[in-house]
């Protein structure tokens, strides 16, 4: 249950969002009684990836809890149903995700990331006429959107895809380097990638845009998904020091033991990570030892005032070791949808495609403020626009976040973009 | 070993088989204390099955056995081993990665009294010199007579009351059978109780109080030794001459 | 030789996880003719009992150590109990495959039951020692000297069990020849069931140190049991000196490589290895001509 | 002790066992017509889909194992590479979709062959590492492959797909053609491809081939003695399970639309012969029928939400030590003693 105190404070947490939907609410009687809105969720939720399966699914119970609160969608409360996609090969996903559809009838579906589906959640949706959100991360939604915009109207790729982390990777040390914030000794960087479409995308994206921005790619390194024992790469770095380790694999474990077996031997060279030290497993892991690691995501919960509110009743629900930077994607997608299928007349159901194509040009319409920042689609891809690789202003994406390890009894430090920073870049410990 | 004499294993109407149809049919036979009784007939006419039966190894469909007294129905072949009986296998079945003393230990692995296993080994390497020559050897290692003679000290071993033994002289040089048998007239000399399995009469007559001529899985004829060697018809029937 | 350093540390390391690992593996085929495919999940349950003893319960490091060790002993008794003996009775010469198959469901079942109880996101494991020695100019962690000490020390251990002990002999017989293992008066059984906690409890210290280095996630154990059975098939059928060589040799090799050819050909390389000798020894290296049958 | 020799000594009943294969595979083709006529739910028709290519691959691979008494793990694999040359023929080279199926049916067959060549003189466990091993590699060796063959976009491209895979290289073109109801239509593709590896199967193991196959599993010795040359039947069977193998891995990744180097993981292939084992190796029907209990075990299991991994692991476990030969072994073994 929900009570009045936590409700007011998320109330600053989901802050336009909550008021806007109350209000639209309003005009509609007999909440109670009404039939719920199935919502779906395809999730990873044993096997490899079941953590954040898990984290997903938080998300989304938070943001049902509180839609449901305020009266749901028009009066029509909401109700989850998932359904476990475990080792996430396409046919499993595509599989859950019509079972979604058929057995429940969910005009939504809101997923974490299921990797190595080849995108085929999308022609699940677009044959179904439902609306599918996920956080995949993947450019190859845009590419696939693409080829048929008409046919993937309803598939939003809730954050920027991976792709981004290339060039946003590399403005983000030219400005270090241009601030004089940092001297590096050479333009040397060593990739590291770990075996899995996310990791070699970004690990590709940074080889590919390298030269533009003025670096030289020194070593590229595609290690097995996933790893622990890291001499041999840690030897091969050594052997012709760069000035930035990259490393796109991202299982905070395995960082953790990157970090445990550099430290003692370190080069001189700003060490860039994945996805992983955003999670507390890496810094408790890792330990002393990760502090001056620089990572970057481009989604992920803000440290801001505007987000104290999830955070803490995230933490207060799921516990203290919950990773609410997880949660949270799912947590703004739902809300999100729930505030465009408001504004659409109604959430619809599957293969009621009039409907769905409303709920989508409303989704495509609604510039939202979520506890990750904006979510403003852009309409060649489907995805969120990040903000800055993509936009110069800071109101018209998500901000692509650069965090460094810093005080370990703390959170990390969003030290970029400007916008959003809550402090600066400090030079690592083992470079100084 | 002493004890008092009379019926040490005794089998009465045993019938049993593999997979398919019965291989034995209703075997009755008597091992006296301190006598050898010696079991021959045919290769493949269920002689070894009938040893494996006894042991424990082939299940039982019908019958009763009973080993000095005690009935073995549904015991298994460790608890039947137990209560005294030694069962040297066709074909040995050493343990082939371990030394002839390490074979040797195994044999008495039952016993836990290491006194009782010093006199059991003098005993062993006082009838078989020669594993007493090759004790540190791989059993793998040694010669197709080395390893029978191995089997027999490993059921020896044992301190049984009973041993069985399973055509020794299989797959083995002339020569060879005539030491393994020479073995076996020592064990007769020592009053040891011992059922005895064998292809070829002639060559266990002179060692057996009681013979039996298994065929088909049926006992055809049962007497002393030297009547067997007299029925030449028999002989030819059974045995091809 | 700062890279030489760093090669034969790694390789070292895991060449010792991957022997422990090898041998709880080998153990149980060689003497049984089974091939444990929940062996791995037997690695994670020792690291997470190590977590609880040790982490949540406050209580001494060497204490959870046992600790895991008891609780894959257990585990193995458990399987012993469950699966195995009525598939050795019933199976016949399916029992390879259907032991195979009926351990990887207990595998899947061990896994999510972790997964349940401690969560998926990975824990820190408490076993662990900080700190580094340098030799020259390379600098090798304490933990890897550690991990490498108490592998060899329990390998040792379990070498001594079954060579010396009344029980070890036992588990030789009965893995050099069952029947005639049984006629000396072997409770052929209850080897099987010491052979399998004795597994389990080898897999469970396994765990712990694997989890030293990969932390706790309920996947942990599939890597190690994945290279494992692959040692103990190129070392040849329950060949425990072997699978030990094989572990260290393959574990140099594919450090080695990782190194010179880059990290994305170390397993391919050593699968190819592996692929290699089995044309041209199709026994394993040190192998039994035969699996003996049940 | 019981064992699947059975089948042979029985050779007197083959026109009555004939006769049974026949009524059960007119049931179950009934039945299977019937199905999308009764069948709306589009997941229930995916799902039926699923079941037929898991269905057809465990069916392979006990013609490989249950049959020949080869204990392959590589059969996902030749599944895979069935798929991949599906894809890859179709996204390259831009062929008709069936044609790169039937290809990449063959392009399986080859890669099968060349395996059973290095198991020629393996056994057992080592046949189940050498294929496991073969089968690593290559998806090792695709999941790391990041040299980009062409730009797609702004994206760069594997020649092998890398860790991403193929998607969007051809359908059936039943959405074309029957609309809202294309997966019907996929269905009946899907289907027809089945029986007819079923029935090429039946007539394989029911002729002099299959009595080679199972003489060589249940005593080689014995087999070589009587003529039996190894080398051919091994190889034989290889590829024959291979092509049936390959062509469904083509079908799959056509109903996909996709295909990715997730195929090679473990759990799938161990997905399969929990299927056979269930449903009873050695026995023509028993992958048909572990498919079918397995597929609905899994289904009520969602029901439990998260405890569905662990009760499925429970399931197969116990069905293993509750069947030791299968449920179809088990099926008749009561048959057989209802008839003596």
């Amino acid at each position: 249950m929900i009570n009045r105190r936590s409700l007011l404070r998320n109330s600053l947490a989901s802050g336009a969002g909550l008021s806007l939907l109350a209000g639209m609410n309003a005009s509609t009687a007999n909440a109670a009684d009404a039939e719920p809105i199935p919502i779906g969720a395809a999730l990873p939720m044993s096997g490899t990836a079941a953590a954040d399966g898990i984290e997903f699914k938080n998300g989304l119970d938070l943001a049902i809890e509180e839609i449901n609160a305020v009266g749901g969608i028009l009066g029509r409360p909401l109700e989850l149903h998932i359904e476990d996609t475990a080792e996430m090969g396409a046919d499993v996903v595509s599989q859950a995700m019509q079972r979604l559809i058929d057995r429940y009838g969910t005009p939504v579906i809101v997923n974490g990331y299921n990797y190595g589906t080849n995108m085929v959640e999308m022609d699940v949706a677009a044959d179904s006429d439902v609306i599918f959100i996920h956080y995949n991360t993947l450019i190859s939604h845009n590419n696939k959107f693409k080829e048929d915009p008409d046919r993937y109207y309803g598939s939003f790729q809730g954050d920027p895809p991976e792709y981004y982390y290339g060039p946003g990777l590399l403005s983000y040390l030219n400005g270090l380097i241009d601030s004089g914030q940092w001297e590096p000794a050479n333009r040397k960087i060593a990739l590291v990638a770990s075996s899995v479409e996310y990791s070699i995308v970004i690990a590709n994206a940074v080889r590919e845009f390298a030269d533009q921005y003025g670096w030289e790619i020194s070593l590229y390194e595609t290690v097995q998904f996933p790893t622990n024992q890291w001499g041999p790469t840690l030897a091969k770095i050594r052997q012709d020091e760069p000035a930035v380790i990259a490393v796109t694999h991202f299982l905070p474990q395995d960082l953790a033991a990157f970090m445990t077996q550099f430290i003692p031997q370190p080069t001189n060279s700003l060490v860039y990570m994945q996805y992983g030290p955003s999670l507390p497993a890496f810094k408790e892991i890792g330990g002393e030892s990760v502090k001056g690691v620089v990572y970057s995501t481009v989604v992920g919960c803000l440290p801001d005032d505007f987000s104290e509110g999830f955070r803490t009743a995230y933490r207060e629900k799921f516990g203290p070791t919950a990773a609410y930077l997880t949660g949270s994607q799912t947590y703004d997608g739902l809300w999100k949808w729930a505030l465009s299928a408001a504004i659409a007349g109604g959430a619809g159901e599957p293969y009621d495609g009039d409907q769905a194509r409303a709920v989508s040009a409303s989704m495509n319409r609604l510039i939202y403020r979520g506890v990750n920042g904006i979510c403003r689609f852009d309409p060649e891809g489907q995805s969120a626009y990040t903000f800055p690789a993509q936009t110069p202003d800071a109101s018209l994406g998500m901000p692509h976040q650069f965090l460094q390890h810093q005080d370990l009894t703390q959170d990390p430090v969003l030290v970029a973009p400007p916008a959003y920073a809550k402090g600066s870049f400090i030079l690592p410990p083992w470079m100084s | 070993m002493s004890e008092t004499k009379g019926t040490s294993l005794e089998l009465e109407g045993i019938h049993a088989g593999y997979d398919g149809p019965d291989v034995l049919h209703g075997i009755t036979l008597t091992v006296p204390q301190g006598q050898i009784v010696t079991v021959v007939g045919p290769n493949g006419h269920g002689k070894s099955t009938l040893l494996r039966t006894i042991s424990g190894l082939t299940a039982r469909r019908a019958g009763r056995i009973r080993l000095g007294g005690q009935d073995l129905t549904g015991l298994r072949p460790e608890r039947i081993a137990a209560l005294g009986l030694a069962h040297v296998p066709q074909g040995d079945l050493l343990f082939p990665e371990m030394t002839v003393y390490e074979n040797l230990q195994m044999g008495a692995y039952l016993s836990r009294d290491p006194q009782q296993f010093a006199a059991l080994l003098e005993d062993v390497y006082a009838l078989l010199p020669r594993l007493k020559e090759r004790h540190g050897q791989i059993a793998s290692s040694l010669s197709g007579g080395e390893r029978r003679m191995v089997g027999i000290g490993r059921g020896l071993m044992a301190g049984a009351r009973v041993l069985m033994i399973d055509e020794p002289s299989l797959g083995l040089a002339p020569l060879v059978i005539e030491q393994i048998y020479e073995v076996i007239g020592t064990l007769r000399e020592q009053g040891r109780t011992i059922l005895l399995v064998e292809e070829n009469p002639a060559r266990v007559a002179h060692l057996s109080d009681v013979m039996h001529l298994l065929d088909d899985g049926r006992l055809t004829w049962s007497g002393a030794p030297a009547e067997l060697l007299e029925r030449e018809e028999l002989l030819e029937t059974y045995l091809g001459g | 030789m700062d890279i030489l350093i760093a090669i034969i540390t790694t390789g070292l390391t895991n060449g010792a996880l991957y022997a422990l690992a090898t041998i709880g593996l080998s153990l149980v085929w060689g003497s049984m003719g089974m091939l444990n495919m929940a062996h791995g999940a037997l690695l994670a349950l020792g690291g997470y009992a190590v977590f609880s003893v040790a982490t949540t319960l406050g209580l001494p490091v060497w204490l959870a150590v046992l600790a895991a060790a008891g609780a894959g002993a257990l585990a193995g008794v458990i399987l012993y109990i469950c699966v195995v003996r009525s598939l050795i009775r019933t199976a016949g010469k399916n029992f390879e495959t259907s032991v195979m198959i009926a351990t990887v469901g207990i595998s899947i079942s061990l896994q999510n039951a972790l997964l349940q109880v401690y969560g998926g996101q990975p824990l820190k494991q408490p076993f662990g020692v900080s700190g580094a020695f340098r030799i020259g100019d390379s600098v090798v962690p304490w933990l890897n000297v550690v991990i490498i000490l108490v592998s060899v020390v329990v390998m040792l251990g379990l070498a001594l069990l079954i060579s010396r002990t009344r029980m070890g002999r036992a588990i030789r017989a009965t893995a050099q020849n069952r029947e005639a293992a049984l006629l000396m008066g072997v409770a052929v059984e209850r080897t099987y069931l010491q052979v399998l906690a004795l597994s389990g409890a080898v897999a469970g210290i396994c765990g712990v140190l694997v989890s030293s280095v990969t932390q706790l996630s309920p996947t942990l154990g599939a890597d190690p049991m994945l290279k494992a059975f692959i040692m103990c098939v190129v070392a040849g059928l329950g060949n425990l000196p072997g699978a030990v060589a094989a572990a260290f040799g393959l574990a140099m090799i594919e450090a080695g490589v990782q190194f010179g050819m880059g990290a994305r050909w170390g397993f391919p390389v050593l699968l190819m290895l592996v692929i290699a000798i089995l044309i041209w020894r199709p026994n394993g290296l040190f192998g039994r001509a035969q699996i003996r049958r049940m | 002790m019981s064992d699947t020799t059975q089948t042979l000594p029985k050779a007197g009943k083959t026109l009555s066992g004939g006769r049974i294969d026949l009524l059960i595979a007119a049931l179950l083709l009934a039945m299977a017509i019937a199905a999308p006529f009764v069948i709306e739910s589009r997941y229930m028709m995916g799902q039926l889909i699923l079941g037929l290519f898991w269905a057809s691959v465990a069916v392979q691979w006990n013609l490989l194992f249950g049959y020949a008494g080869v204990f392959s793990l590589g059969q996902m694999a030749v599944f895979a590479v069935g798929g991949y040359a599906t894809a890859m023929l179709a996204y390259y080279l831009d062929l008709n979709i069936f044609l790169a199926i039937a290809a990449g049916a063959v392009i399986a067959t080859v890669f099968s062959a060349l395996v059973g060549l290095a198991c020629l003189r393996l056994q057992g466990v080592y046949v189940a590492l050498l294929t496991y091993a073969i089968a690593q590699v290559i998806y090792l060796l695709i999941v790391t492959d990041t040299n980009c063959f062409e730009m797609v976009g702004t994206t760069c491209r594997q020649f092998t797909g890398g860790a991403t895979g193929f998607a969007r290289f051809g359908d059936f073109g039943m959405r074309a053609i029957l609309k809202g109801d294309w997966i019907k239509g996929n269905y009946a593709i899907v289907l027809g491809c089945f029986v007819l590896s079923m029935l090429v199967s039946w007539i394989i193991l029911h002729g002099p081939m299959g009595l080679a196959f199972k003489a060589l599993r249940d005593n080689q010795a014995y087999a070589v003695a009587r003529g039996i040359n190894r080398f051919h039947t091994q190889l034989l069977v290889f590829g024959l399970s291979a092509f049936f193998t390959g062509m469904t891995g083509g079908l799959y990744a056509t109903h996909f639309q996709a295909i990715g180097p997730g195929i090679f993981s473990i759990s799938s292939l161990l997905f399969i012969l929990a299927i056979a084992v269930v449903g009873g190796v050695g026995t023509f029907w028993g992958p048909v029928v572990g498919t079918i209990v397995l597929m609905v075990a899994d289904e009520l299991m969602r029901e439990v939400g998260s405890f569905r991994s662990i009760g499925l692991g429970l399931i197969i476990a116990f069905a293993v030590v509750a069947l030791p030969r299968g449920l179809v072994g088990r099926f008749s073994d009561i048959f057989h003693k209802h008839k003596s």
